[in-house]
């Protein structure tokens, strides 16, 4: 019996569960190099946004135990230049693609969406309305109900429905049920579970802020339990909104861990940093895990962890 | 924009020697696939903590030497200042661990296509790479002249071979422990007068770098500088390794040292702190 | 010049910054017999509640990548045998001893504190209103504004301006400024940062929740960019209310960075599970750290990048 | 309530030998302090993964032998099985390596007064402190017999040494590739009463314990068990490792088995799952 790696978010369907994180692996062509993007589920690009952006001062990283902060700040073309360059470029190359839109206001995330209308190869879009590196975290709109559901129902009314939407949430809210409800209501076909969460390292020489942008977004395996409680919450509430999730995945277990809370597909990214072939590496490992629990295909495992 | 390195492999490399040289560690990895394309001025990024680690990002060491085909396999050779737990680590290692690592990355130092006067300046670690870069242009039949600085003489990094490979070094030290007590500024002006270089390479602490850009702007000598930014993962695909640099087109943008770096021409990076005003993009 | 190592919470004065966190050392009687506790600047004890509790079921703990989950379910012999058998040994083994405790209402808080006055030795009460494990998470008086309110309120009536009050704080809030907030105005003196994050392990080999208690509190090195961005928000909009700091210190450097941000005094809690002299050895650590940037006192470091 | 061990110490220990014997690595450390205090039953706790490490908490290890003055110095021997990350780390360290133990941690088994008959009964590494008793009990005067099973042959602790110091040994294998086929409880009942067994010792996991315990208390005989909880801290200071044990005045508590244990009487363990609902303070 042949095992199904499949997986499908609203209607798009991957040939497996693996993507890139959005922002972990720029456009997707830096990658194509070490390994063809064909072997990933999805290439998520990096949120783009409408006009060209430089990002936040330098530096712009530190480690942290397990762990990294950034505060890239959404540095990016803007999205013309985006879909002219990078993501001709993808869509040729035969990957499917995830594109991650980012607005400064709720107006913003409605003109990505037009511009991204009739766009044929784009399997979904991802709206980053979590980043914490921006000026303003009020901007964050994933940290409040009524934000969240305008930028959700923006971009559906822009969308036309051509493409699902999956919004990404913070997990630096009190109750991500809730947002995740409204994002629901407003029309989100998929949840994208989680962006990073707000940190600050202070370098122990300087005494002051190590990052250009003070606080950063925090990442990688320390923050995995944070990533696999969300999902497991916002599934055991909404057992049939897929989930992509993400938050410290570095081997086939971690993506497992993911799975079995209820992510349906899982991004990957911090790892690709440490590895460039980390995403293939955790594609085959949690293929193979999948197959020694006797799972007939990945879409038997979601959420298996609230059965059991 | 320049993409990344297309000789980049992914490989497990094994520890042949790991010696202390001053106040460096001299380690020879012999690793597939690496030497075999890389060029002066590239680097390799490193796994650093072994299996159980809590650093999860690579460490990015320039390429001292590096031969596709000799005694003992392909290798390469860095030189490691401890500086942090990664670094530490690194000069823990033993002869025969392993050690996986992605390389070469990043861009090379730009060969001149006649023989030309130039000068190598490096500030401690930094002058790790210029010595096989002095070599090539040496086979050019360039003149080479060296200047290496350093805080303290155990910081002087001019192994034998590579004092050979240049017509000549000088050396400064600010605390007078070797060659002249100073800075290399105190003695560039003249060494480059002097020789009437016409191609500066520098590679260095970002104080150092600009300090020598001054010079050489004002007196139009060409720079090619290698810049040391923090990188999480040194394959383009992250955004934190960038400077403002303008390109051709007059547009300043951050681009990524990664990959449109390290090696960069001094002219085109925008050398005031922070994004410039005029940054494409730029927030405010 | 002598350095000054000593620190003060609130008119509470105590001879170095270095605490044990809640739920972290016991009573303190188990880490007597590694050092006396008088090298410390304080104990703190596990949070107390007004009758015995067995907790939660076990297993109760998860190691995480750079940290830990921790389900325990405040676990303890309820505040009448505390006081007679813990408390009583503590304050004779000459211990400064801050005493946490934990109700499951309101009313609950102002009893515990009512049992307290009047106890010769006590030098803060620490007010846990943000254990994560409790069966119902609504009960985390941390995550709502007026609850947190109603708790400190009730503790400070009761406690009739005996002893300090620190009010200990979750990160897993949208906006921890908006709670201090509260709490300050309901009479906390001053605030303990951060009580663990909310997480989850999923045992990859039987597909279910690892912990007993399925969610648990994560701490160690992994939060520690969490406890340093939290505490430098809160010092930031109330520079004047002390915090006790905490979250994955495990070196006088990252006890440094806690202060930095803002923290008078530092709680150890995971880092004594890996090294039973880890408050000592950080406490050393810390203070030639300071003394090498060349503060004259602890107090000088305290927020001190704020200035920077 | 018992206090945690006065005898513990935390101490930097250096590995003396490291071998592989069937499925478990045989580590010896030379490690002042600990086998000053030791008994047997007793157990120590090591820091794993170096200075860079990913794993915050020491693990947990029963100590198989020590010895105060042997001609190595003070030493402390475990036998570690490889489950997850922290054991393979344990079983790659080298000689030379140093270990961070603190130690001696827990209770001991109690030694009957009189010289009765003993069985002690292990189940996989779980043999591995039951020797060191023996030795004590036979210098007691007692009659030991043993009783050791696991999946397969490989998985079989049973020293040489430790063989010559018991009356007898009885070994079970569920695959049968050594001594009988089948679990230790398909003969236990007839060892009991043949050998007219007065107290039983068992160690290892669970669901055996609660085994041997359904014969022991069937036939009233007494029974000290070896727990094996979870455990982050080793030292009481964190409630993770709790069981429900009867206290003498009939309350069920929620006690820690790294401080009132690993050594418990089997008839004071509640065996039901979860916490039993006579507990003291359980919540609904
Ligand atoms: C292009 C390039 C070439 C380099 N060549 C050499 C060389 O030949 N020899 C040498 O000794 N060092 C070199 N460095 C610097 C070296 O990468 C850092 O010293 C090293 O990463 C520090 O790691 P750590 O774990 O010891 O320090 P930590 O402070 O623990 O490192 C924490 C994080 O910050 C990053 N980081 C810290 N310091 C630096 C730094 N100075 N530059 C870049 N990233 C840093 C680390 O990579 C790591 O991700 C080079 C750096 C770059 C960018
Ligand atoms: C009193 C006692 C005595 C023991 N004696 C021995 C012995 O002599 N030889 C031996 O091989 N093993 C022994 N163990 C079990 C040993 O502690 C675990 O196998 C080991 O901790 C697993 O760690 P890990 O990193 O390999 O596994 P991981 O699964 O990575 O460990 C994760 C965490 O869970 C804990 N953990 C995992 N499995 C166990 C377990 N079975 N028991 C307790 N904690 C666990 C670890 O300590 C660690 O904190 C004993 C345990 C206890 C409590
Ligand atoms: C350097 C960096 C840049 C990121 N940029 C973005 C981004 O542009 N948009 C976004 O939605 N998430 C971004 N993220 C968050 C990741 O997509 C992901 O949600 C998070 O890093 C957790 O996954 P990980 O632990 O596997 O890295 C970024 C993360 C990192 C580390
Ligand atoms: C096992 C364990 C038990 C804890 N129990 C309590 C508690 O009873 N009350 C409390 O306020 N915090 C409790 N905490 C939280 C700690 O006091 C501390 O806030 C947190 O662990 C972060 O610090 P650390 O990273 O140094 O451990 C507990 C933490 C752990 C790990
Ligand atoms: S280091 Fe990641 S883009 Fe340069
Ligand atoms: S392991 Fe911490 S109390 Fe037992």
């Amino acid at each position: 019996m042949s095992f199904d790696y499949s997986t499908s978010i609203a209607g798009s369907v991957f040939s497996n569960p693996i993507f890139t994180a959005s922002g972990c692996a720029a456009s997707g062509r830096e990658l194509a190099q070490f390994f063809s993007l064909k072997e990933l589920g999805a290439i998520v690009t990096k949120s783009i946004m409408l006009k060209a952006r430089s990002g936040r001062d330098t530096p712009r990283m530190a480690e942290t135990p397990s762990g990294m902060l950034n505060s890239i700040g959404l540095q990016g073309p803007g999205i013309d230049k985006f879909i002219e360059e990078d993501l001709s470029w993808l869509i040729s190359s035969g990957a499917k693609v995830v594109v991650s839109i980012a607005g400064e206001s709720v107006d913003e995330y409605g003109a990505l969406a037009r511009r991204l209308r009739g766009i044929k190869g784009i399997s979904a879009i991802e709206v980053n309305i979590s980043c914490p590196n921006v000026e303003n975290r009020g901007q964050v709109f994933a940290c409040h109900p009524a934000s969240a559901r305008a930028v959700i129902e923006s971009v559906r009314i822009n969308l036309g429905g051509e493409y699902p939407i999956i919004a990404k949430l913070s997990p630096d809210v009190t109750d991500i049920t809730l947002i995740a409800e409204e994002v629901i209501n407003a029309g989100a076909d998929g949840l994208a579970l989680i962006n990073t969460l707000l940190g600050m390292v202070i370098n122990p020489k300087t005494l002051k802020p190590h990052l250009g942008g003070k606080t950063g977004g925090l990442s990688g395996p320390a923050i995995r339990p944070v990533a696999v409680r969300t999902i497991f919450q916002v599934h055991a509430k909404f057992p049939k909104i897929p989930i992509l999730g993400m938050g410290g995945v570095s081997s086939g277990s971690d993506a497992l861990e993911l799975i079995a809370a209820g992510a349906s597909a899982v991004s990957i990214g911090t790892a690709s940093f440490g590895d460039p072939y980390a995403t293939i590496k955790i594609g085959k490992e949690l293929q193979e895990l999948l197959i020694s629990h006797n799972f007939p295909s990945l879409a038997d495992a979601v959420g298996i962890a609230h059965d059991r | 924009m320049i993409s990344i390195n297309q000789r980049a492999v992914t490989s497990e490399g094994k520890i042949l020697s790991n010696r202390k040289i001053g106040a460096y560690h001299h380690i020879i990895i012999e690793i597939e696939g690496i030497a075999e394309g890389a060029k002066p001025g590239n680097f390799i990024a490193i796994s650093v903590g072994g299996v159980e680690s809590n650093m999860p990002l690579r460490r990015i060491f320039a390429i001292y030497r590096s031969k596709a085909q000799s005694k003992y396999g392909s290798i390469v050779e860095i030189i490691v200042a401890e500086s942090g737990k990664g670094s530490a680590w690194l000069t823990r290692q033993i002869e025969g661990s392993t050690l996986y690592i992605t390389g070469p990355l990043g861009t090379s130092f730009p060969i001149p296509a006649d023989p030309i006067n130039v000068a190598i300046i490096g500030g401690g670690y930094g002058a790790a790479p210029l010595f096989d870069l002095a070599e090539t242009l040496k086979n050019k039949g360039c003149r080479v002249d060296a200047l290496i600085g350093a805080a303290t003489s155990a910081k002087i990094f001019a192994p034998l071979e590579g004092k050979r490979t240049v017509n000549s070094i000088t050396i400064t030290t600010e605390d007078g422990s070797a060659g002249k007590k100073g800075r290399i500024t105190d003695v560039l002006e003249d060494l480059l007068k002097e020789n009437q270089i016409e191609l500066i390479y520098s590679c260095g602490p970002m104080g150092m770098l600009k300090a020598v850009h001054e010079i050489a702007e004002r007196l139009s000598i060409a720079h090619q500088i290698s810049v040391e930014e923090s990188m999480a993962c040194g394959i383009g695909i992250c955004m934190t390794c960038v400077l403002p640099i303008r390109g051709d087109d007059g547009i300043v943008r951050m681009l990524r040292s990664c990959i449109d770096g390290p090696v960069i021409d001094g002219e085109k990076l925008i050398w005031s702190e922070g994004i410039p005003p005029e940054t494409l993009g730029r927030h405010l």
